[in-house]
């Protein structure tokens, strides 16, 4: 169902882009909730539809926007990561740590920071594919273990002085698109090649669809779920870097409650949270929407604990309108 | 080792400078008078904190520093550690029931002198915002201050208060958007350093000329404003000097002192360009 | 004394009844008889209140009832045994039975002596002994089913529906249930009896109502009719032999599979077999005997204490399917929709599923445009009869569904190719086709192993037929040997050979 | 399995109290764990075995024990309560509220807290049981909402000045043991009572065994699950009177992560994740045991940071060592 969107040039050939067609998709709901939030939003407050303000929502957006990437992926498959936030904190952390008080060159840093995120994906991936450990026990453990490390490492101090050009990953601009927006995008056109045009993602979704029958019919299930979380890790490093960038430090306590904040996304943009149905694209305007719920009732000036009740009643009443896809 | 003094401190939180200096302050100090200590971490959760004091407890501490989480609710804590025969010193918050001395920073003072050098420094009109933190005493007097220095200003206007829950992050995202929702804004004081260090990256992102103050003095924010940033002031706090000052009262009463001041202000200080250079904690 | 009249039950926009009536009437043991998917289920589904018919009405005793769900059913004295196991398996036997028709003590807690005892008198009255304390999913298959009926027969139900209930028994066990039944008419309970053993029928049954998909047929007496006429009720023609003709095996035709010992479990049989170029080895046995879990095991998607296989003389272990399939064996799993389709992919991705190796673009990239040319001619080949490779496989009929499966596995270089139930829940004229197709497949030169629970199936296809019985092979017949008499002998009394 | 302990008056007549029995009970790998952590702490620490310490510990466990209860309720069913640690807080901000700024007897105060966390548990229970939306979902926003309200209600302060009897329900003591270990017991006994020799009980074990099955056979499958929903909210609202007898005070922040460690203890104690199959008993060790990882690691002067580590990764060890059960 998920796929007919992007795998059935049949079908659309012959009306080419349709309206009908396109509120078929899975992603009609999705874009309808932004549209209408997106409206309020601009009624509520005047300067919601400037351009800099746009671009400001996108750069919000993009930390969490990237992680949910990961996410997306594990939650194709029927899993969970909960332990994204953590190691983000912890990639974060550790790549500034090499560059500052070992003095290594920026960039080994940022690979490190990738390694050590893909390295803890893989643990998770480990575990649960081979382990056949329940996924939220598994990412949960290692959640509080990378914080646990994150704050040894650093011994709870945030970690500065790192070379001027990472603020590039955080707060550079291309034009007038802002650096961690392209990084963002470039993120999400790779994971829709990789789930829309390669064996690699119609295994993904074949196992959240019915994983013994992918089992049986010959594809590498634990593979597969070993490299969804490895992405999963790999997803929250890029975070990393783009946080590192725009905070100018490592931060080990940074990102408590991202992992809540990347579910929401995904479950937002219409992925099943049973995994086998979902599409990238959704996770993007899910994100999406979470910034513009948060930057608009931020410019509107609303009470921030009522923010959280708002946000917590419009997830609720996304998933009810959307639960039957 | 029976005889050796044994000193507990209990951290509301230990993944921020300010309270991590405290506890290597702390330390050294026990270092030096042979003592042994051992310290906890509640991550703000008061139920926590609570544990921790009665696990020290069961280790048969003589001396308990407590930096509170939250005021009245670690009051069954001091209780216990007061019915054990333990000292107990508050450290930078006050904490309900019989502490035997309070020692924290002039918290007024900081926010009052924070927002005054902001004004002055604005020439005394513009808009200005509040970036606000978690409620508790300290932070509640800090902004109490700001909004006393502010008001001897008639052409300021405080355009904004919102929440950055002292956390970078947080602090970052809310003050791009306040910036998006205050165009002309030309000030802002942050409760805290770690707020400001958010809010600072947000302005230099904006390319905006908005002047930031703030209250801490942590090493990150005094390198910002010897650079030259945005980031023009902070009032420093002595989270070293505060713990210093609590052993020397405990122990004060250990020793048997019968007027231990019941409330120990420690004084806040101006960090600018100018004195920035060489400041630490 | 049950009257069922015109009912017609859809499911979304599919009609599976299309008003269908039965008259059951008190202390008689009435057939229900039909192919699969004939809605036998779902009918009786609609007179113990599970579902709501769409159309008809049901008239008890001259009045007309409306069941709102099972409980209303269960009150006016009809109970059910399902065709699916309806019992939990972490529960005990005694809790099953009971379950959310609990026995309580003044104080509203469980009577559990109460119950242990009812349940004990029930299971006497049937005659079997089974551990009442343990999970049932420790139990055997048929005492599972035995906990169905007593669980069923707990209700005191006047009108008691059995749905298959002796797919999973042993004969001498049909035979006690059959004594239970012939009691229970004695006293009045008239029993709904659904099965696709004909002799059966004819040895318990009064009445018999035929449907074919979803019609209803007609009725008559058992004393009114015989086999064949059944038959072309249920068929709508007379059926012929469906199997193709079996082409001789040359005696020296290599092994390509040769399975040295397969043991599943620590302390149990150790089976072995071998499988020859071009040749139908049929598995046969009760339900529950190991036969899927051995070729599971054999394929290491299933758990087994030793497993020794060689390919074309090769050992080789596999730790999954994936590796089988690199060795060209391939499975059609016998629950289509638990393990076979991938529901929320189209036909195209469930065929396609593990041929990704074949389309590359670019060696990453799957090429689209091969995929669905490779995809219509693997439907072709096998004539899945669809909208098209972009239709939803949940549409499609099981027969279709079942050729779907196939088709996963035509663009492989395959030796092996094993078939678990193929014929599971589907149509004479499907059945017919997919017959057929394992014939050509053989002609090909690949090898099947053929996992079947219908004999006729297992006579008229196999070249050589494997026996289970208790998790092994008990023994291998071939030839003028494949009859249905050696085959039950050996799968209901055939000694267990344990190799150590 | 999980009933044998219960329901095997045959096996174990002839022989008694067993070991072998115990052994094969799904109380064994809970128990062993509960046993080898203690022997290591009390190698490790000499305060640790003292009665006084003991009842310490079980003291601190109370508010998380008597929280995972519920928890436990839900998981057997298949489900899974986020907002616990959520509803806990604001059951126990409003309950002070009510006593301290509206005046009311404090009896009222009370019961006014467990209405509302039972009315917070039926509102998850209705979303999940008639709404068909996915339980970790619709609690993850309840528990956003909960924060929220608590928040918005108190305006972020703790609200202290209760009536001092309060404090008996954190710190009272009958005879030496501390009254939330009593009252902690008793909510055990009633959750075995409610599990083990009621008709519901059997129910919830048969929705986390097979839904469909249980409701072919008349199981009220929705009705089961509102009721567990608002079973784990009432648990928390026990949770909240501890806490706030602890606290002295309403604290709106309370509980963050509660959650965790409530699921954490149910899934130490053996209970399956999928539901179906687990005891309350191995509920109570699973907190037991945290409390005492906690204790001993605190007793011992780990490093905060470390402890989270250690604690993560005996986690991990313990559920890859059950996970077969
Ligand atoms: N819940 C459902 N949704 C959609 N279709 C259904 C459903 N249940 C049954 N059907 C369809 O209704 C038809 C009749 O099914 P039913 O189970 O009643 O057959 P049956 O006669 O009992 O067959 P069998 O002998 O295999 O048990 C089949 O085509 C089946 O696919
Ligand atoms: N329908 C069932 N319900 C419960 N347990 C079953 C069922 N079918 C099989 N088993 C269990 O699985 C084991 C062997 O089953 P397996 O599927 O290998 O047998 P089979 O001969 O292929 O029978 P089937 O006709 O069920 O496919 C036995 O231990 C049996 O208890
Ligand atoms: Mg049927
Ligand atoms: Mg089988």
């Amino acid at each position: 169902m998920s796929h007919d969107a992007n795998t059935v040039p049949s079908q659309s050939r012959s009306t080419g882009f349709s309206v009908a067609g396109l509120l078929k998709s899975p992603l009609a709901l999705p874009l309808i909730g932004l549209i209408v939030v997106s409206v309020l939003m601009g009624f509520a407050s005047d300067n919601f539809f400037s351009v800099n303000n746009l671009l400001n929502v996108l750069r919000q957006v993009s930390i969490v926007g990237i992680i949910a990437v990961g996410m997306t992926f594990v939650i194709l498959t029927g899993g969970i990561d909960l332990s994204v936030g953590a190691v983000m904190a912890l990639a974060g952390t550790i790549s500034a740590g090499l560059m500052v008080n070992f003095g290594m060159p920026g960039i080994v840093g940022l690979l490190a920071g990738l390694v050590i995120g893909v390295l803890l994906g893989l643990f998770n991936g480990v575990l649960v594919a081979w382990g056949r450990m329940p996924a939220i026990i598994v990412t949960l453990a290692t959640m509080g273990m990378a914080r646990g490390f994150g704050l040894l490492y650093s011994g709870g101090y945030p970690i500065s002085g790192l070379p001027g050009w990472i603020s590039w990953f955080g707060i550079g601009r291309i034009g007038i698109i802002p650096v961690p927006v392209i990084l963002m995008f470039v993120i999400y056109a790779l994971a829709w090649v990789l789930l829309q045009r390669t064996p690699f993602g119609r295994h993904v979704y074949a196992i959240g669809g019915n994983e013994l029958a992918a089992k049986l019919s010959g594809v590498k299930t634990q593979r597969v779920k070993l490299a969804v979380y490895g992405i999963s890790g790999l997803t929250s490093a890029f975070a990393a870097i783009v946080l590192t960038g725009r905070l100018m430090s490592g931060q080990p306590n940074a990102g408590v409650g991202f992992e809540l904040d990347a579910i929401a996304a995904v479950v937002l943009g219409g992925t099943a949270i049973a995994g086998g149905r979902g599409l990238i694209l959704g996770t993007l305007i899910g994100a999406i929407l979470l910034g513009i719920l948060n930057n608009g009732l931020n410019l509107m000036g609303i009470n921030p604990y009522l923010q959280d009740v708002i946000k917590g009643a419009i997830i609720l009443l996304a998933i009810y309108i959307g639960r039957e896809w | 080792a029976a005889d050796k003094l044994k000193i507990g401190m209990t951290f509301q939180e230990l993944n921020n400078p300010y309270f991590v200096s405290m506890k290597e302050a702390l330390q050294q100090a026990a270092a030096s008078i042979g003592a042994d200590v051992v310290f906890t971490d509640a991550g703000h959760d008061v139920a926590k904190q609570i544990s921790d004091v009665e696990d020290m407890l069961q280790q048969n501490i003589d001396i308990l520093l407590l930096n509170p989480t939250d005021t009245a609710g670690i009051e069954s804590a001091v209780r216990m550690a007061k019915q054990q025969g333990v000292i107990v010193v508050a450290v930078d918050a006050n904490a309900n029931g019989p502490v035997d001395s309070f020692v924290g920073s002039k918290n007024k003072d900081a926010g009052y002198k924070s927002c005054k050098y902001l004004a002055e420094d604005l020439g005394g009109k513009g808009e200005v915002a509040i970036l606000d933190g978690i409620p508790v005493v300290p932070i509640l007097q800090r902004v109490e201050g700001c909004k006393e220095a502010l008001a001897e200003y008639s052409d300021i206007k405080l355009v904004d208060t919102q929440n950055g829950r002292q956390d970078r992050s947080v602090a970052m995202g809310v003050v791009e958007n306040m910036i998006q929702s205050h165009p002309n804004l030309n000030g802002l004081f942050s409760v805290n350093d770690g707020g400001a260090m958010g809010a600072l990256a947000a302005i230099q992102g904006s390319g905006k000329d908005i002047k930031l103050t703030s209250v801490d003095g942590a090493p990150e924010a005094v390198d910002a404003i010897a650079k030259g940033t945005p980031f023009i002031e902070t009032t420093a706090q002595f989270p070293r000097d505060q713990v210093r000052v609590a052993l020397g009262m405990a122990l004060a009463e250990h020793w048997g002192a019968q007027v231990v001041p019941k409330e120990v202000p420690i004084d806040v200080e101006v960090v600018d360009q100018k004195n920035a250079e060489g400041f630490a904690w | 004394m049950l009257e069922l009249q015109g009912i017609r039950k859809s499911f979304g926009k599919i009609e599976v009844l299309h008003g269908v009536n039965l008259s059951i009437r008190g202390g008689e043991v009435h057939a229900l008889l039909g192919e699969n998917g004939a809605g036998k289920s779902t009918l009786m589904k609609i007179l113990s209140g599970i579902l709501q018919p769409t159309a008809g009405k049901i008239v008890l005793d001259g009045t007309e009832r409306h069941f709102a769900d099972y409980d209303a059913a269960i009150a006016a004295g009809i109970g059910i045994v399902f065709q699916e196991f309806s019992l939990i398996p972490y529960l005990t036997a005694v809790e099953n039975m009971f379950l959310a028709r609990e026995m309580k003590t003044r104080l509203g807690l469980l009577d559990r002596r109460a119950m242990t005892a009812r349940a004990r008198e029930i299971l006497a009255m049937l005659d079997v002994d089974l551990p009442l304390d343990v999970p049932i999913s420790r139990l055997s298959v048929a005492e599972q089913q035995f906990v169905e009926i007593a669980k069923a027969l707990s209700l005191d139900a006047r009108i008691l529906v059995l749905d298959e209930p002796t797919a999973t028994l042993t004969p001498s066990e049909v035979e006690h249930l059959f004594k239970v039944m012939r009691q229970l008419r004695l006293n009045g309970v008239a029993i709904v009896f659904i099965s696709h053993h004909l002799e059966e029928i004819f040895e318990i049954c009064d009445r018999i109502t035929v449907l074919r998909d979803g019609e209803f047929i007609g009725d008559c007496a058992v004393s009114d009719t015989d086999t064949d006429r059944l038959v072309e009720m249920m068929v709508g023609r007379r059926i012929e032999n469906s199997f193709p003709e079996k082409p001789a095996i040359p005696a020296d035709a290599p092994v390509v599979l040769d399975c040295e010992e397969v043991q599943l479990r620590k302390g149990g049989p150790v089976s072995s077999f071998r499988l020859r170029a071009g040749e139908i080895l049929g598995f046969a046995g009760l339900v529950g005997s190991g036969r899927t879990e051995t070729a599971l095991a054999m394929l290491g998607a299933h758990p087994s204490v030793r497993c020794k296989v060689l390919v074309d003389g090769a050992e080789t272990r596999f730790r999954e399917p994936a590796e089988g399939l690199a060795h060209g064996i391939g499975l059609l799993p016998e629950s289509r929709k638990e393990q076979g389709l991938i529901t929320s992919f189209p036909i195209l991705q469930n065929i396609s599923i593990n041929n990704y190796g074949k389309y590359r673009k670019n060696h990453w990239f799957i090429d689209m445009k091969q995929e669905l040319a490779a995809t219509e001619e693997a439907m072709a080949q096998v004539r899945v009869k669809a909208q098209g490779p972009h239709a939803r496989v949940d549409t499609l009929s099981g027969g279709n569904q079942q050729k779907v499966v196939i088709a996963r596995w035509l663009n492989h270089q395959m030796k092996v190719l094993i078939f678990d139930e193929p014929t599971r829940g589907i149509d004479v004229g499907a059945k017919a086709e997919i017959y057929a197709l394992m014939r050509e497949f053989t002609a090909k030169g690949y090898s099947i192993i053929m996992i079947s629970s219908e004999l006729p199936e297992v006579i008229g296809m196999s070249d050589r037929v494997c026996v289970f019985r208790s998790g092994g092979i008990v023994a291998t017949v071939e030839g003028d040997q494949i009859t249905s008499e050696q085959i039950m002998t050996h799968a209901t009394t055939g000694r267990v050979q344990n190799v150590a």
